[in-house]
C-alpha cells in the first residue's frame, strides 16, 4: 500500500518549490472505478491526490503535451519543472524520452511509486457494473478489497490485474527523485506467452486475426495521443504531402496505420498499455508492441526505457547484427 | 400512434419479414464490441446491449463517403455519385441515438441540402428499442425531450415488457413498414400499456446521473473567458475519441484521393480535438491550445447549436464519458459550468 | 443547376496575371465556366467567396476578386502557401478547375449608396476589397468620396499594379499606396497601414470603412479608425478561416455560433465585438 | 485461361552500390527478369518502412531493398541501420500474416552486376510462387 499522506506531503513540498510549475498525479474520478489525472498548482490542490490500484494512466504523456505558444512581447518562457507521479512503467517512458532528447532530466521532478500492479478498468467494470458513485479499492496482500454498495468484496489480484502488470519486470521507478515508501521486490519475468502462441499460427490464421482487428479501427488516433512516446510535432499520418496514409477508413489504410504506429515504437515502447486502454474499438495493440519488444530483446539484446545514457535502438547498430535474411 | 404487442417468439419472423424488403442494420456483437452492421438473419442480432460502440449515425453519415469521382489533373472531368443507398431499416436503435438524427437534420438541411445524408435519411426507417437497462453514464433524462423509452424520434418503438414487445407505431413510415404485419402484431391491451409505463418508469429511475441544462446557453455566454476551461482541458490528451463516438458530432474533412488515372473526392469524419483541424496554411491557428478545442466541443453542443437550431446537440448517450481515457466527464463539466460564479 | 452542393462546375483558366513573385507569390486567375448557363446564373456580390478545386489536389476557399460588373468570368487572387495553392500556381491557361459557389454574405453595396467609402487593405487582403472597389468605381455616381488605402511590404509586393495606375489617374478616387520599409525610388508613404490611415485621416462623417488584411493589421486599423471617430457600425471587415465545405456543415470555420463561410465572411466590427469565439 | 501472374516488385536501390550494380548488369547485358522497378535512393538507410508498406498498398507484390556491403556504406552506417530496421519490419509483417519473403534485402556492390541479376531472379521467382499481394492492397473502390 502506498502511504497517501506521504504522497500528499511530497506533492505539497514539490509544488511549493519556486522552480516547479505544477505536479501531476491522480485523484478520484467522477464515477465508479474512474481515477483521473490531477494537477496541483498549489499546496492545497495536493489534498485530493491519491494512489490506488486504479491509477492506470501513464502521466508521462503530460510533459510532452505542454503547449509552447509563441511568446508575446516582454513575455519569458516558463522553464519551470513539471512534477510527475510515476509508477515503474511510467518512469521508463520518461527515461526513454530523455534518451531521445525529448526532455531533459532537469525538466521533470519524479515522485516515484513502487507499484504492485494496477487494475484493468475493463475487468473491474465488468465485474461490478453500473457503479455511479466513486468506489475505493484497497490492497490486502494478494487480494484487492473493494467496497461496493455496503458489501466488501475480496478478490484475487490475478482476476483484476492488467495483463501487462502480471509479468512486469520493473515495478519500481527506474529513475525518480523521491520514492514514496519502499521498493517492492519482484521475481516476475515476462514470458510473452500470448505473443508466442500467436506466432505459432500460420500466416493465414494470423492475418485472419489481425484483419478483423484492423477492420474495426476508426482511425481516431487515440492510441497515438495517449502514448507518451508519440510526441512527434507532426505525425506522419497528419502529413498531407506526401500523404503516406490516406484519410479514408478501410482495411488497407487501417493496416498501414497500425503497422506504422507499432513500428515507430520499435525499441521505444515501454509497455504501459495506454494505447490499448485508450482504443475505443478494443484493438489489442499491446500484442503488436509486445511482439516487437520481444524481437528486439532477442535480436539486439535491448530493452527500452532502462538507461537514459544509452542510444536509441534504431539509431545505433552492431557490425555483427544478425543478417541471415539478407541475400 | 398505434399500439401493438409482438410476442418474443414471433420477433424473428418479424425481423425476417423486414429483411425481405429492406437492407436491415442491427446491433451485432463484433470482436468484443457492439456495432450496427447489415444483417441477413435475425439470429445475428444482439439486443442485450446498452449502447453500440460507434453510434448509428455512421449508417447515414458515413465515416468515409465518396462525394464524386473525377479524372485527376488539369483536364479534369467529374463523374457524379448515385446518392441513393436503397431502402433501409435500422433495427434496435436506442431512443437517444434516434434523437441524434433529428439533431443532425438541422445541419444537413438548411440553405445547402446535403444529398448524401438526406437521401439516406429519407429512405431509412428507424425501428427503435426501448432502453430498459440504461448504462452507468446514460443521462438522456437531463434534456427537455426524449428519454430511455421515448418513441419521439423513431418510426416504430419496441419495448421489452417481459414475454413480449410493446410496439408503438409512431409515423407514416412506421405504418408503412408494419401494415403488412397484422398477423404478427396484435393490438395492445390496456394492461400492456400499463406494463409499458411501468417498464419506462423503472428505466428512468435507473438513470441516476444528471446534468443541469436549464439556462446553460446563457450561462456559457457569460463564462467564455473563465479560467474554468483551462482547468477542464488541462488533462485532455486531444485524442478525439469523444467526437468520433459522439452521435451528434458532424464535422468532416474533404480530401482528394487519386491513382494515376482515377480519383475521388471523399469526405471523412474529422475531430475538432486535433490542432490541424483549424490550422491555416499561413501557420496561424485560431485554436492553438487544448483549452480552445475542449471549450469549442462543449460550446458547440451546449451553446452554438441551441443558438442556431434551438436544440442542445447532446442526447445523453454517455459514450464520450465511457470512452475518455482521462475521465473528462461532460455531465460534470456542464454541471460545474452552471455553477461557475461570474 | 446541379443540386449537389459539394460538386463543382468545371471552369477553364482563361488568363493568369502574375501579381507578385517570390516566396509568397500571388497570381490572379481568370476563370470561365464551361457551361454558359452556369456562367450566366453565377450571380454574386462583392465580398462573396468561391470554392476552387484542382482535381487530385483539393479545394480552397477564395474571395472573388473581380467585380460582378465584369461579366463573363470571375477572378480569384491566390497566394502560394499550401498544397492546393502551390498546385494552382503551377497551372497554365486552358487548364480546368472546379468551381462552386458563390458562398457567404457580401458587402452592403446598396445600403452604402450615397456614403463615402474608405478601403484599407494590406497584402493579399486587398483581393475581396478589389471586387468592391471595382464595383463602386463602375457605379461611381452612386457613392460619395472614395479613399483607397493599400499597404504592402515592398513595392515588389504590390498587387493589381495596372489597375492602381489607372485609378490614380482618376480625379474621383483617392489612392494612397504605402510600403513598410524604405526603398529607393518610392516617393509615397513608407510605414505600416494603420499609421498611414492616421495620416490620410478620412472623415467619419457619412462614411464606411472596410478593412481586410493580416489579423494584426486589422486590429490596429480598427483602433485607429475608432480614434478617428468611426463608430463600430461604420467599420467592416472580411475574415478568413480554414475551410473545407464552404456551406456551414464541416464545422471548422466557426467563430462562436457563426460560420465564416456561411454567415460571413463580411462582419461589422459591432458584430465581431459581440460574438465570443476564437479567430 | 487467367493470365499468368507476373509479380510487380519495387526495388529501393542505394545510389552508390546496388543501383550501380544494376547499371553494370545492364551494360554487361546480363539478363534478369523485368519485374523489378527500381527506385534510386541515396542510401538504403533512407528507406523508411512506410515506403515498403506504401509500396505493398499500392500494388507491389514484393519489395527489394539494395544497399552496400557492410562496411562499404558511403555514409558509413546507413546500411547497418537499414538492416536493423528491416529485421524488425520483416518480423512484424510475418506476425500480422504478411509473408516476410515479400520484403527482401540484399547487399550488392557496384561491381556485382551478376549478383544483382541473380538476386532479382531469385526474388522474382519467390514472389511468383507467393502469388499476388492481397492482404492490405488498396482497392480504390470509391
Amino acid at each position: 500500500m502506498v502511504d497517501e499522506r506521504q504522497l500528499r506531503d511530497t506533492v505539497k513540498n514539490t509544488v511549493s518549490r519556486d522552480d516547479v510549475k505544477y505536479v501531476v498525479g491522480y485523484k478520484n474520478g467522477t464515477y465508479g472505478f474512474q481515477v483521473t489525472p490531477a494537477f496541483a498548482f498549489s499546496a492545497e490542490d495536493a489534498d485530493k491526490f491519491i494512489f490506488s490500484p486504479l491509477c492506470v494512466n501513464n502521466l508521462a504523456v503530460y510533459p510532452m503535451l505542454e503547449e509552447k505558444l509563441p511568446l508575446r512581447k516582454g513575455e519569458e518562457e516558463d522553464t519551470r519543472k513539471i512534477g510527475l507521479v510515476v509508477k515503474g512503467c511510467d518512469s521508463r517512458a520518461i527515461v526513454q524520452i530523455i534518451q531521445e532528447k525529448g526532455l531533459k532530466r532537469e525538466d521533470v521532478i519524479l515522485i516515484g511509486i513502487p507499484c504492485t500492479g494496477v487494475i484493468d478498468p475493463k475487468k473491474i467494470n465488468a465485474k461490478f457494473p453500473h457503479q455511479t458513485k466513486t468506489v475505493d479499492v484497497k490492497e490486502d496482500g494478494e487480494k484487492f478489497v473493494i467496497k461496493v454498495n455496503g458489501t466488501t468484496h475480496k478478490i484475487s489480484r490475478d482476476e483484476l490485474l492488467f495483463e501487462k502488470c502480471k509479468h512486469c519486470e520493473n515495478p519500481n521507478p527506474v529513475i525518480c527523485d523521491i520514492l514514496i515508501g519502499k521498493e517492492v521486490k519482484t521475481s516476475k519475468k515476462e514470458n510473452y506467452e500470448d505473443i508466442k502462441s500467436l506466432e505459432k499460427k500460420s500466416l493465414e490464421e494470423k492475418w485472419e486475426y489481425w484483419e478483423k482487428q484492423f477492420e474495426k479501427c476508426i482511425r481516431c488516433y487515440a492510441c497515438r495521443d495517449a502514448c507518451p512516446m508519440c510526441y512527434c510535432k507532426e505525425c506522419m499520418v497528419d502529413q498531407l504531402s506526401p500523404q503516406w496514409i490516406r484519410r479514408s477508413v478501410n482495411l488497407s489504410e487501417n493496416t498501414a496505420w497500425n503497422l506504422m504506429r507499432a513500428f515507430h515504437l520499435a525499441g521505444r515502447c515501454i509497455g504501459c498499455g495506454e494505447c490499448e486502454r485508450a482504443c475505443p474499438m478494443d484493438i489489442p495493440l499491446t500484442k503488436l508492441n509486445k511482439k516487437i519488444e520481444k524481437d528486439v530483446k532477442e535480436m539486439f539484446d535491448y530493452a527500452p526505457g532502462i538507461d537514459a545514457e544509452e542510444k536509441p535502438l534504431l539509431a545505433m547498430f552492431k557490425p555483427d547484427d544478425s543478417e541471415e535474411f539478407i541475400l | 400512434m398505434d399500439r401493438f404487442v409482438l410476442s418474443k417468439e414471433k420477433t424473428p419472423k418479424f425481423i425476417t419479414e423486414i429483411i425481405a424488403k429492406y437492407n436491415v442494420f442491427a446491433p451485432v456483437e463484433n470482436e468484443g464490441i457492439t456495432l450496427f452492421k447489415q444483417i441477413k438473419n435475425p439470429s445475428e442480432i444482439n439486443l442485450e446491449f446498452s449502447n453500440s460502440k460507434v453510434p448509428p449515425k455512421a449508417l447515414l453519415f458515413k465515416q468515409t463517403e465518396t462525394l464524386f469521382k473525377f479524372t485527376p489533373g488539369v483536364k479534369g472531368k467529374i463523374d457524379p455519385m448515385d446518392t441513393n443507398g436503397g431502402k433501409t431499416v435500422v433495427f434496435g436503435i436506442r431512443p437517444c441515438d434516434a434523437k441524434s438524427f433529428a439533431i443532425l437534420d438541422h445541419v444537413f438541411k438548411g440553405d445547402y441540402e446535403d444529398p448524401y445524408y438526406l437521401t439516406k435519411r429519407e429512405n431509412t426507417i428507424l425501428v427503435g428499442l426501448g432502453c430498459t437497462h440504461p448504462d452507468v453514464n446514460c443521462f438522456c433524462t437531463s434534456f427537455d425531450d426524449g428519454g430511455p423509452v421515448s418513441a419521439e424520434y423513431v418510426d416504430v418503438l419496441l419495448t421489452d415488457i417481459g414475454d413480449k414487445y410493446f410496439v408503438e407505431v409512431k409515423s407514416d413510415k412506421g405504418k408503412h413498414l408494419t401494415k403488412t404485419m397484422n398477423k404478427l402484431l396484435i393490438p395492445a391491451t390496456e394492461k400492456d400499456g400499463k406494463k409499458k409505463n411501468e417498464v419506462e418508469k423503472k428505466a428512468v429511475d435507473i438513470i441516476t446521473r444528471h446534468t443541469k441544462t436549464d439556462g446553460i446557453v446563457d450561462k456559457l455566454d457569460k463564462i467564455f473567458d473563465n479560467p474554468f476551461w483551462k482547468n477542464i482541458a488541462i488533462k485532455c490528451l486531444g485524442c478525439g475519441t469523444c467526437t468520433y463516438l459522439c452521435p451528434t458530432c458532424h464535422c468532416f474533412d474533404i480530401q482528394d484521393e487519386t491513382t494515376m488515372s482515377e480519383g475521388a473526392r471523399i469526405r471523412v469524419w474529422d475531430t475538432c480535438m486535433n490542432p490541424e483541424y483549424t490550422l491555416q496554411a499561413s501557420g496561424y491557428n485560431p485554436r492553438p491550445e487544448r483549452m480552445n478545442r475542449v471549450r469549442n466541443r462543449v460550446y458547440h453542443k451546449y451553446n452554438y447549436y441551441p443558438k442556431n437550431y434551438d436544440i442542445i446537440a447532446c442526447v445523453g448517450c454517455g459514450r464520450c464519458i465511457d470512452n475518455c481515457p482521462v475521465n473528462i466527464d461532460i455531465i460534470d463539466v456542464v454541471t460545474e459550468a452552471g455553477e461557475v460564479k461570474v | 443547376m446541379n443540386t449537389n452542393p459539394y460538386q463543382p462546375w468545371l471552369a477553364t483558366i482563361d488568363d493568369i496575371q502574375e501579381e507578385v513573385g517570390g516566396q509568397r507569390a500571388i497570381k490572379t486567375f481568370k476563370l470561365v465556366f464551361q457551361d454558359k448557363n452556369i456562367q450566366n446564373d453565377f450571380n454574386f456580390l462583392p465580398g462573396q467567396c468561391t470554392m476552387v478545386s484542382l482535381f487530385g489536389k483539393g479545394e480552397c476557399f477564395f474571395a472573388i476578386s473581380s467585380s460582378p460588373t465584369q461579366k463573363g468570368y470571375i477572378e480569384v487572387s491566390v497566394m502560394k502557401l499550401g498544397k492546393v495553392t502551390s498546385a494552382l500556381h503551377e497551372c497554365e491557361p486552358g487548364d480546368v478547375v472546379g468551381v462552386r459557389g458563390p458562398y457567404g454574405n457580401s458587402f452592403d453595396v446598396e445600403g452604402w449608396q450615397g456614403k463615402n467609402l474608405v478601403f484599407i487593405g494590406g497584402g493579399i487582403g486587398q483581393a475581396p476589397l478589389r471586387s468592391l472597389i471595382n464595383y463602386v468605381v463602375d457605379n461611381r455616381k452612386e457613392y460619395g468620396k472614395l479613399d483607397v488605402i493599400y499597404g504592402v511590404r515592398s513595392s515588389k509586393d504590390l498587387s493589381y499594379k495596372q489597375e492602381f495606375a489607372e485609378m490614380e489617374k482618376r480625379k474621383d478616387v483617392n489612392v494612397h499606396l504605402s510600403i513598410d520599409v524604405e526603398e529607393e525610388g518610392w516617393k509615397k508613404f513608407v510605414g505600416f497601414v494603420p499609421a498611414h490611415l492616421l495620416r490620410v485621416k478620412p472623415s467619419p462623417k457619412n462614411s464606411i470603412a472596410i478593412t481586410c488584411g493580416p489579423p494584426i493589421m486589422i486590429k490596429f486599423v480598427i483602433q485607429n479608425l475608432e480614434q478617428l471617430g468611426f463608430t463600430e457600425e461604420q467599420i467592416f471587415t472580411t475574415l478568413e478561416m480554414r475551410m473545407k465545405c464552404g456551406i456551414g456543415k464541416c464545422g471548422r470555420c466557426n467563430i462562436g455560433n457563426l460560420y465564416v463561410c456561411k454567415d460571413g465572411p463580411v462582419f461589422s466590427y459591432k458584430q465581431l465585438k459581440n460574438i465570443q469565439g476564437e479567430r | 485461361m487467367p493470365k499468368e501472374f507476373e509479380p510487380n516488385i519495387i526495388g529501393f536501390l542505394c545510389n552508390w552500390c546496388s543501383y550501380a550494380g544494376a547499371d553494370l548488369a545492364g551494360t554487361s547485358r546480363i539478363q534478369y527478369p523485368p519485374n523489378l522497378k527500381a527506385i534510386r535512393v541515396m542510401c538504403s538507410g533512407r528507406v523508411n518502412p512506410i515506403f515498403v508498406i506504401n509500396a505493398l498498398q499500392q500494388g507491389a507484390d514484393g519489395v527489394l531493398i539494395g544497399g552496400c556491403h557492410p562496411g562499404d556504406c558511403h555514409y558509413e552506417r546507413g546500411n547497418y541501420l537499414a538492416r536493423r530496421r528491416m529485421a524488425v519490419l520483416k518480423n512484424l509483417l510475418e506476425y500480422t500474416g504478411i509473408d516476410p519473403r515479400r520484403v527482401r534485402m540484399t547487399w550488392v556492390s557496384a561491381a556485382e552486376g551478376k549478383k544483382f541479376a541473380e538476386v532479382v531472379r531469385e526474388v522474382t521467382e519467390d514472389i511468383r510462387k507467393l502469388g499476388p499481394m492481397q492482404q492490405f492492397k488498396r482497392e480504390n473502390k470509391w
